[in-house]
Formats: structure tokens, C-alpha cells, sequence
């Protein structure tokens, strides 16, 4: 029974699901469009419930680290700010209906802390990549000063000073390096990753990927 | 490279104190430092470097527009989060100004609940007064505001263009604004231009492809790619991050953010075009030495 | 066409006939070589990738400057196609840890991964033979939202100055923030993905990069499994099968013969 | 409190995260750690409520309409929480199994259709010397991911054109995202110079920093 319930159902299932999903995006059937549809709705809501687990073990881990008289002050920060949001936002959803989209309360939350924090993190992106850049972009061999000639190109390309600078040459050497050489490289990419993906599909499919089902391994 | 699989060489043990080696193994909060002064100098002081040649992706997204008779109906799907407004929020600006100054018609949308406010803002920088409070709001401009669930939901509002039943400040949509619609489903729609850093593919599937509705957009530059892939077969044009935002600006000459936004640009990447030149100087100094040395 | 409408009696939509074709050719290649790989008719060699040997180094050097180890399974869901060959990674690194007894940190974005990463660790410690050494606490869900977990990452990187950082499964745009915090406290880092937008920062970042495919492979190579290495031997025939169609195919259409193209765009 | 004192406050709260989240290009501070951990509480409790609307707005039509079937998606979906059970711990494997699996199907045929054969087919449409480079460079590529066998022969010099390609593509995407980075910096640099209230805190930021690089100088000493 337990070797049953703990491998074999959920391999069941991945088979089953799997197979309606994929045949309704290559067949046309109205039974199976139904199901695999289903499936999926059935899926982002199952999906959702991850979510609680994971609050549990984020309050926990904080809430430890308080009584330790670890990092009090930035744990109990996060802590409240994560369960205002959530009491008060999830109050007025669930009883009230309000979405909290539209609920002001959260929503000035979310663009007090949340959104310029996301706007932030992304741009600092920007400081990052100049200092990759002047780490990594060294003529060491060939392949570096593949890279660093065609990034470079790219960027003169893109800016106003390129142009200012070189002339339209610059937009026509750009376009070589993009529509050929980052072109291939990006077509390679997408092909070896797929056929990457079908051995991962078929190892799962057969059981012999048991690394999503944890200690699946010592079950036999 | 025998055996295979990738190795990139950048911890090397820099024992010598020679100013090359210094120049490569330099503080990285310099190089921070450096591109913070050479992009908010710009912002404060204006350059004015020239743009250069305006892309042929632009002209054609700004001819098509131009081309439109009056009374058009244009969709913006402003689909963008904080993350993708400073790319995007421009070009959308622009053409909202190009799209009011040409006296066509305006239905704002947005998939994501981030979107909602910038819409306002576009809409209080075109026209000078809040959205909602413009006289011509309701026969001219209408705000459908947030639709859910994505292209399902989009969908079910190009189905049937009472979708939502109300705008997005809580009026009946059956106001003069959609009266006069034929079909009152987005075969209705003269142009459609989707903003942000989301695909671009997702007009074409939904909009142009079932509605026939020609459409362009306004995308954040990371995400050009995809839109490259329908240019220019199935769409007219589309502006390509803030370039594509100043290039709309200088067209329909009212420089704005954008354009002020491309002298830090150019500084930026010269400042590292230059910082990967020396890092190069010193390398190549550094090799030279050491060979000397042995 | 004939072949996979006869076979299920369903109606394939236009433009699917030769890639549904393409799949299902794959799998039977794929099942044959699973057969003799098992049945030991052939012995498929995985060429070494420096970045697998790089694994143990990294947990080497942790254990000798006691330090802790980072690993992270990539922000992407259970569903994702790097998700779990980053997880079966992350058994392997657990355990290597667990016997060298170096502390490990495991992050991760999705909720969904919380229970599979937690049971892998668990079970990676049991099997070192130290259980007792397993801290919950140290596998640490930063948070849902893309850039939250990115500065989550940094300031927890920055904070326990791990020896060596390992960002092995699906990033986005926030792979550079990862391996630039990783930089700055100076640790190893191995990466590797299969989204091509993140690929050039990490080449660029990282000590050891496991580009595109190498993730599975090395996933795969780590337990040196007959069945598994059956699947990698039999997508590489794949492989060969596309290559040959392409050289075939671009030499026929420049000389004006397209019925290689039009047999892709069935 | 009035709409304008809330909007004033908002934009302050923005300023100061945007600062001291800007704070790390330093070092790693104290501003920065307050920052990230309500950047991080606030965006959880976000990110949780917006995904509890996605489930409800899919389960509340249906409920609606009377299946009532779909309450068992909210039992599997209860059973995550079988994890925090000794001897039920793997009930997670069912939600797991679902989820993955839908996703998986999703993509794959997808997957082989657009970018395998789909970018096949674009390949060997050779147009001219242009295209037919792309096609090389696109085999060769191939090639260097073949994975079974030593890289021998002429299969090395393939697997090395292959990468100067894949080299051209890393370049390429470095330098295309530089100015989509950029924009992003210059977007947050704006709202912290001309925002109202915003640039007050400005000198604020700039006096504790160099209070804080005095204190490292002094520590040093």
C-alpha cells in the first residue's frame, strides 16, 4: 500500500494528466479539449495552496530567529509587513469581496515598498552589467573576442553616440552581427533546449526522473 | 578546450602591484560610481547629442497613425508593471499625443492591475487634465481599465465590447463612445498597440489575427526579439524601448522624456565602452610585463 | 500524417503532423536505446564537463575554510523545464555536504518547491548517515516576487559570505543581481540554465557554467543511472537526425528542391 | 488622512526604499537590511493575495454554476499541508504531480513545433550568403552540445565554430540589454530628482553614507 500511495499514484497521475494536455494541443477533440482544459484551471488552483505551505515556513523560520534574539529587528519588519498585508488584504477579499487590486490599503502598500523595490533591484541591473562587463570583457582568445566585439558593436549601435561617432556603417555592421551570428546562437539555444526537455519528459514519463517526488529514491 | 563543458577564467591570483594590475582588479564601486554620475548628470543638464537616424520600425508604427483618418479608434493595451514603465511610459505618452493632436478616438486596457495608474499618467500628460474630468471623456476617450485573466480576458472583452459593462470609473460603457459601432467587437478597432515587457505575440494571436485589426506596440528593448519575428509582415511598426519613445518624440516634434533620456544613454554605454578599453590597456600591459619578467 | 492519425484515430491540427512525428520518433528511438543501455548492448559515454568536477571542488573549498555552501534551484516552478534537474543537483550537493559536513543554504522562489527540496535534503543527510545535522532552517523560501527574491538573495549572500554559490535551474532577470552578490563576498560560483537571455551573464559572472542542455546532462551524469544515460544517448541520435535533415534540407533549397522545407512545415 | 497626505507618504515610503535598496552598490547595511526584509514581507503578502484572487476567480464561476466537483481541487490542494505531518509527508506529491504535469504538456508540443522544428525550417530557408552563414552556424552549434561522444576529428573544429557563434549571441544580448537597464536607472533617478517629496531625501542618504564611510575609516584606524 505505501509504496502504492507514495510513488505510484503520483506517477499515475503525472502520466495521465500529461498525456491529455499534450494531445489536446496537437489533436483536435472536443472531448479532450475539455479535460485537458479542466486539468489546467484545475491546476492554477491547485497551484495557489503551495503558497500557504510556504507562509507557514517563512512565519516559522522568522519568528525562530526572534526568539534566538537573532536579527529581532528585521525579521519583525518583515513579519509585519508581510501579515498586515495579509490579515487586512485577505479580510477584504475574502469577506468583503474586494479585490486586492482595487483595495487601497494594499494597493498604497504595494507602491510604497513592493513596487519601487522591483523597480529598484531591476535597474541596479544596469551598474551591474558595467562592472561584468569590465571584469569579464578581456581579449584572453578567440571566443572573448567574439563576445567583446560583438557586444560592443551592439551597444554603439543602439546608443545615438555610435551613429554620432561612426556613421550608418556601425548600424550595418550591427545588423550582420545580429541577424547572423546572435541569431544562430540564439536558434541553438531554443532547438537544444527542446530536445533537452523531450529526454526530461520521457525520464519522468517512465519514472526514472524521481527527483520532484523528494525521497522517492530509497523507496525503490 | 579538451573535455568539454565551460570554463570562464576570471580568478587569477593578482600578487603584483603594478598599477595594470591594479587598473583590472579596481574597486567595483568605482565602475558604480562612474555610471551613476554619467546617467543623472544628463537628467539634471541636457546635452542635446542628435539622435541619429530614426528606425524603420518607428516610421512605419508613426506613418500608419499619420495615415488614419480622424475619428479612428486606436486600442493601448497599456499592459506594464513599475518595472517596464520607464521603458515603455514614454513611447505611450508620445503616441497618445500624436494619437489626440490627429483627433482619434482612445479606449485604454490593461491585463495587469500595475497598468491601471499609468494610464492616468499618459492620459494627464496628453491632455492636461485628469482622464475621467476631460470633456471629451466618454465621446472621445474611454477607460476600460483592468480586465483579469490575461488574454482569456481580453478575449472576452474583443468578443463583446459591453464585456466589463462599466469603464473603469464605475460608468455605463453604452455611452455615446461605442453608439456608433458596427459590430461592437473589436473588428470595430482601427488600431491596436500593446506597451510593455510582456510578449508581443499575444496581439497578433489575439487581436489581429481572429479581428484583423493591424497592430503595433510599444516594448521594452529586452523583448524586441520576439516582435522582429512579425515585423514587417503582420505588423506596421513598434517603438523598441526608450529609443523607440525618443525616436516618436522627435517625430512628432515634442521632445519629452525620452529624448532627455538618451544622453544618459549614450553616456552610459560609452562610459563602459571606454572602462572595457582599459580594463583591456591594463590586461594587455599587465601580460606584457610578466613576459618581460621571466 | 498517416502514422499518427492511424495509430490514436484522432484528427493531428495542421502544422503539428511532422513535429507530433518528430516526437514520437524520438521516443521510440529514445525507448530503444533505453533497452540496450539497460540490457548493457551499449555503453553510453558522457563527455566530462569541467563545471560537474567543479561541484565537488566547491564543496571542497567550503569544507576547508568553513564556510557555508548556496544553492539555489532556480525561481521557476515545479513545472518548468530547468526546475528539476536543479532539484536532482541539489540531492547530490546535499549529501556531498552532508558527508563533508559543510552547511548548505538552499533558496528558492516557488512555493511549489518548498516540500520536494526539503524531502531531497532530508533524505540527502540520512543517507550521510548524519541526520542530526539537518537544519530546516536553512532552507529558506525568500519570497513569490521575482526581484523580492533577488534582493532577498543578496542580502542573505552577503550576510553568511557563503564559499560558494550555486545557481543551478530556471533564472530570469535576475540572474546578474545572484552572481554579482556572489562576487562581492567571493565565492565560487557554478551556474547554469536553460534561458538564453540569462546564459551571456552567467558565462560572463561565473567561475563554471553549465550552458543550455549541460544542466540535464549533468543531472544526468551525477548518478551515472544506465536509464538515464539511455535518454541522453538517444536524444543525441535525435540531435544527429535534425542536423542531417538541416544539412540535407538547406543544400536541396538553395539548388531549388524544397521538399525537405515542406516537410517541416506539414 | 487625506488623499494628498497618503499619496505624500507612498512617495516617500518609494524614495526611501529606492535609496537604501540603492544603498548595496556601497556595502550591505543596515538601511539596505530593513529595506530588503519589508520589501520582501510586503511583496509576500502581495504575491499571496493576488495568487488566492487567480484560484477564486477560476473556482467561482464553476462553483457558480453548480460543479461541484471542483471543490476537490481545493482538497488536493489542502494536502500540500499533508508535508507537515511525520507520516503523511508525502501527500505533496499529488498537488505536485498535477501541477507539473499540466505544465509539462502544456509545453511540450508547443515546444517541438515552434522552436525545434519551427527554427529548423527557418534555417534552411537559404536566401543568400546571409542566410546560408545562419544555417552553418546553426549545424555547427548542434554540434557542440552532442554530449556522448569526445569531440574528435572534424567534430572539434565544428563544435569550435559552433561556439564563436553561441559567443556572438552572449555578446549580443549583453550589449542589447544595456540600454533597456539603463532605462530602468534613469526611470528611478527621475522619480528620485523631480518627485515631490522625494529629493528631500536625497541629502538625507548622502549624509548617512558618508557618516558611514567616516565610521569604516575610523574603524580601520
Amino acid at each position: 500500500m505505501s509504496v502504492v500511495a507514495r510513488r505510484y499514484i503520483p506517477w499515475m497521475f503525472v502520466v495521465v494528466v500529461f498525456t491529455i494536455v499534450a494531445i489536446d494541443t496537437i489533436a483536435v477533440d472536443e472531448t479532450i479539449h475539455r479535460w485537458a482544459s479542466d486539468l489546467i484551471s484545475a491546476s492554477t488552483v491547485i497551484g495557489a495552496f503551495a503558497v500557504l505551505l510556504s507562509i507557514v515556513m517563512l512565519s516559522r523560520l522568522h519568528i525562530r530567529r526572534i526568539l534566538r534574539r537573532r536579527t529581532v529587528l528585521e525579521s519583525s519588519i518583515l513579519l509585519i509587513c508581510m501579515w498586515i498585508t495579509l490579515i487586512w488584504g485577505g479580510v477584504r477579499f475574502f469577506i468583503f469581496g474586494i479585490s486586492p487590486t482595487i483595495e487601497p490599503v494594499v494597493q498604497n502598500l504595494f507602491y510604497a515598498i513592493t513596487a519601487p523595490g522591483d523597480a529598484t533591484m531591476f535597474s541596479i541591473l544596469a551598474f551591474f552589467i558595467a562592472s561584468a562587463a569590465y571584469r569579464a570583457f578581456r581579449l584572453r582568445n578567440t571566443d572573448a573576442g567574439i563576445l567583446i566585439a560583438v557586444a560592443i558593436i551592439a551597444m554603439l549601435a543602439k546608443a545615438p553616440i555610435g551613429e554620432a561617432i561612426f556613421g550608418k556603417g556601425i548600424i550595418a555592421i550591427s545588423d550582420f552581427c545580429l541577424n547572423v551570428g546572435a541569431k544562430a546562437g540564439r536558434r541553438v539555444f531554443m532547438m537544444a533546449m527542446v530536445l533537452a526537455v523531450i529526454a526530461l519528459d520521457v525520464r519522468i514519463l517512465l519514472g526514472y526522473e524521481r527527483g520532484w517526488m523528494g525521497r522517492g529514491a530509497e523507496e525503490g | 578546450m579538451k573535455g568539454g563543458g565551460w570554463v570562464v577564467e576570471q580568478r587569477k591570483d593578482e600578487k603584483e602591484k603594478s598599477i595594470w594590475y591594479k587598473i583590472q582588479s579596481i574597486d567595483v564601486k568605482w565602475i558604480y560610481l562612474i555610471q551613476m554620475i554619467v546617467i543623472s548628470y544628463p537628467l539634471l543638464r541636457p546635452i542635446g547629442l542628435p539622435l541619429g537616424t530614426i528606425s524603420e520600425e518607428t516610421m512605419g508604427i508613426y506613418n500608419y497613425l499619420n495615415n488614419l483618418p480622424e475619428g479612428s479608434i486606436v486600442l493601448h493595451c497599456v499592459n506594464m508593471g513599475p518595472t517596464a514603465a520607464a521603458e515603455c511610459l514614454p513611447g505611450l505618452i508620445a503616441i497618445v499625443r500624436h494619437n489626440v493632436e490627429l483627433g482619434h478616438r482612445l479606449i485604454f486596457y490593461t491585463n495587469t492591475a500595475t497598468g491601471v495608474p499609468y494610464i492616468e499618467e499618459a492620459a494627464r500628460a496628453a491632455l492636461g487634465t485628469e482622464l475621467r474630468d476631460h470633456p471629451d471623456y466618454g465621446t472621445k476617450y474611454v477607460n476600460i481599465g483592468y480586465i483579469p485573466q490575461g488574454t482569456t480576458g481580453f478575449s472576452g472583452f474583443a468578443a463583446d465590447i459591453f464585456f466589463t459593462t462599466t469603464d473603469a470609473y464605475g460608468n455605463d460603457l453604452k455611452t455615446t463612445f461605442f453608439k456608433d459601432l458596427p459590430t461592437k467587437t473589436a473588428a470595430d478597432f482601427d488600431f491596436g498597440i500593446t506597451y510593455g515587457s510582456g510578449n508581443f505575440a499575444w496581439i497578433i494571436t489575439y487581436l489581429r489575427d481572429p479581428w484583423g485589426v493591424p497592430c503595433g506596440g510599444g516594448i521594452a528593448a529586452g523583448l524586441a526579439a520576439d516582435a522582429y519575428a512579425y515585423y514587417p509582415e503582420k505588423t506596421p511598426g513598434f517603438l523598441v524601448g526608450l529609443r523607440g519613445g525618443a525616436e516618436y518624440e522627435l517625430l512628432i516634434k515634442k521632445p519629452g522624456l525620452a529624448a532627455a533620456g538618451m544622453d544618459a544613454q549614450s553616456l552610459a554605454h560609452l562610459s563602459i565602452i571606454i572602462m572595457v578599453i582599459i580594463g583591456n590597456i591594463g590586461y594587455f600591459a599587465a601580460r606584457a610585463r610578466g613576459r618581460g619578467g621571466e | 500524417m498517416m502514422l499518427s492519425e492511424s495509430l490514436v484515430g484522432l484528427e493531428v491540427k495542421s502544422g503539428y503532423v511532422f513535429s507530433t512525428s518528430f516526437f514520437v520518433l524520438s521516443l521510440i528511438i529514445i525507448g530503444v536505446t533505453i533497452y540496450l543501455t539497460i540490457k548493457g548492448a551499449i555503453r553510453p559515454k558522457i563527455r566530462r564537463l569541467a563545471a560537474i568536477d567543479a561541484i565537488d571542488e566547491a564543496v571542497g573549498r567550503c569544507a576547508e575554510m568553513g564556510k557555508p555552501l548556496h544553492y539555489c534551484p532556480g525561481i521557476s516552478g515545479m513545472s518548468h523545464r530547468d526546475t528539476i534537474p536543479g532539484l536532482a543537483i541539489a540531492g547530490y550537493v546535499a549529501r556531498k555536504c552532508a558527508e563533508m559536513g559543510v552547511r548548505a543554504i538552499f533558496t528558492f522562489r516557488n512555493a511549489g518547491v518548498q516540500p520536494v527540496l526539503f524531502d531531497l535534503v532530508k533524505d540527502a543527510y540520512i543517507a550521510a548517515g548524519k541526520p542530526e545535522d539537518f537544519n530546516p532552517d536553512d532552507i529558506i523560501w525568500l519570497s513569490p516576487r521575482q526581484f523580492a527574491f533577488a534582493t532577498g538573495l543578496v542580502g542573505l549572500l552577503s550576510r553568511e559570505k557563503p564559499g560558494a554559490s550555486l545557481l543551478l535551474g530556471g533564472f530570469a532577470a535576475e540572474s546578474l543581481i545572484c552572481t554579482e552578490a556572489g562576487f562581492r563576498v567571493g565565492a565560487i560560483q557554478i551556474a547554469g540554465c536553460t534561458n538564453a537571455y540569462q546564459i551571456p551573464y552567467f558565462v560572463t559572472t561565473c567561475d563554471y557554467v553549465l550552458i543550455s542542455e549541460e544542466l540535464q546532462t549533468a543531472s544526468v551524469y551525477i548518478t551515472q543511472e544506465p536509464e538515464k544515460l539511455g535518454t541522453i544517448q538517444g536524444i543525441d541520435i535525435a540531435r544527429l537526425i535534425i542536423i542531417v535533415l538541416m544539412g540535407v534540407g538547406g543544400i536541396l533549397y538553395t539548388l531549388g528542391i524544397k521538399n525537405i522545407a515542406n516537410l517541416l512545415a506539414m | 488622512m487625506s488623499m494628498v497626505e497618503v499619496e505624500i507618504l507612498v512617495t516617500l515610503s518609494a524614495a526611501a526604499i529606492t535609496l537604501a535598496l540603492f544603498s548595496y552598490l556601497w556595502r550591505e547595511n543596515l538601511a539596505f537590511r530593513i529595506a530588503e526584509h519589508a520589501y520582501i514581507g510586503s511583496a509576500v503578502g502581495y504575491g499571496a493575495l493576488i495568487t488566492a484572487e487567480g484560484a477564486k476567480r477560476v473556482l467561482m464561476p464553476k462553483l457558480e454554476k453548480g460543479e461541484y466537483i471542483w471543490l476537490l481541487t481545493v482538497l488536493v490542494g489542502l494536502l500540500y499541508l499533508g508535508f507537515f505531518a511525520r507520516k503523511w509527508f508525502f501527500l505533496y506529491r499529488y498537488p505536485i504531480s498535477i501541477v507539473m504535469a499540466s505544465g509539462m504538456g502544456v509545453y511540450i508540443a508547443r515546444g517541438v513545433k515552434t522552436n525545434l522544428i519551427g527554427h529548423a525550417l527557418n534555417t534552411i530557408m537559404i536566401k543568400d550568403w546571409q542566410t546560408a552563414l545562419l544555417a552553418v552556424g546553426v549545424i555547427c552549434g548542434l554540434f557542440y552540445f552532442y554530449s556522448t561522444a569526445e569531440h574528435k576529428g572534424p567534430m572539434v573544429y565544428m563544435s569550435k565554430v559552433g561556439r564563436w557563434f553561441l559567443m556572438a549571441a552572449f555578446g549580443a544580448q549583453m550589449g542589447l540589454h544595456v540600454m533597456a537597464r539603463t532605462s530602468l536607472v534613469i526611470g528611478r533617478i527621475r522619480f528620485l530628482l523631480f518627485e515631490y517629496p522625494a529629493y528631500y531625501l536625497i541629502p538625507v542618504a548622502f549624509i548617512l553614507v558618508a557618516a558611514g564611510i567616516v565610521w569604516d575609516y575610523m574603524k580601520k584606524k
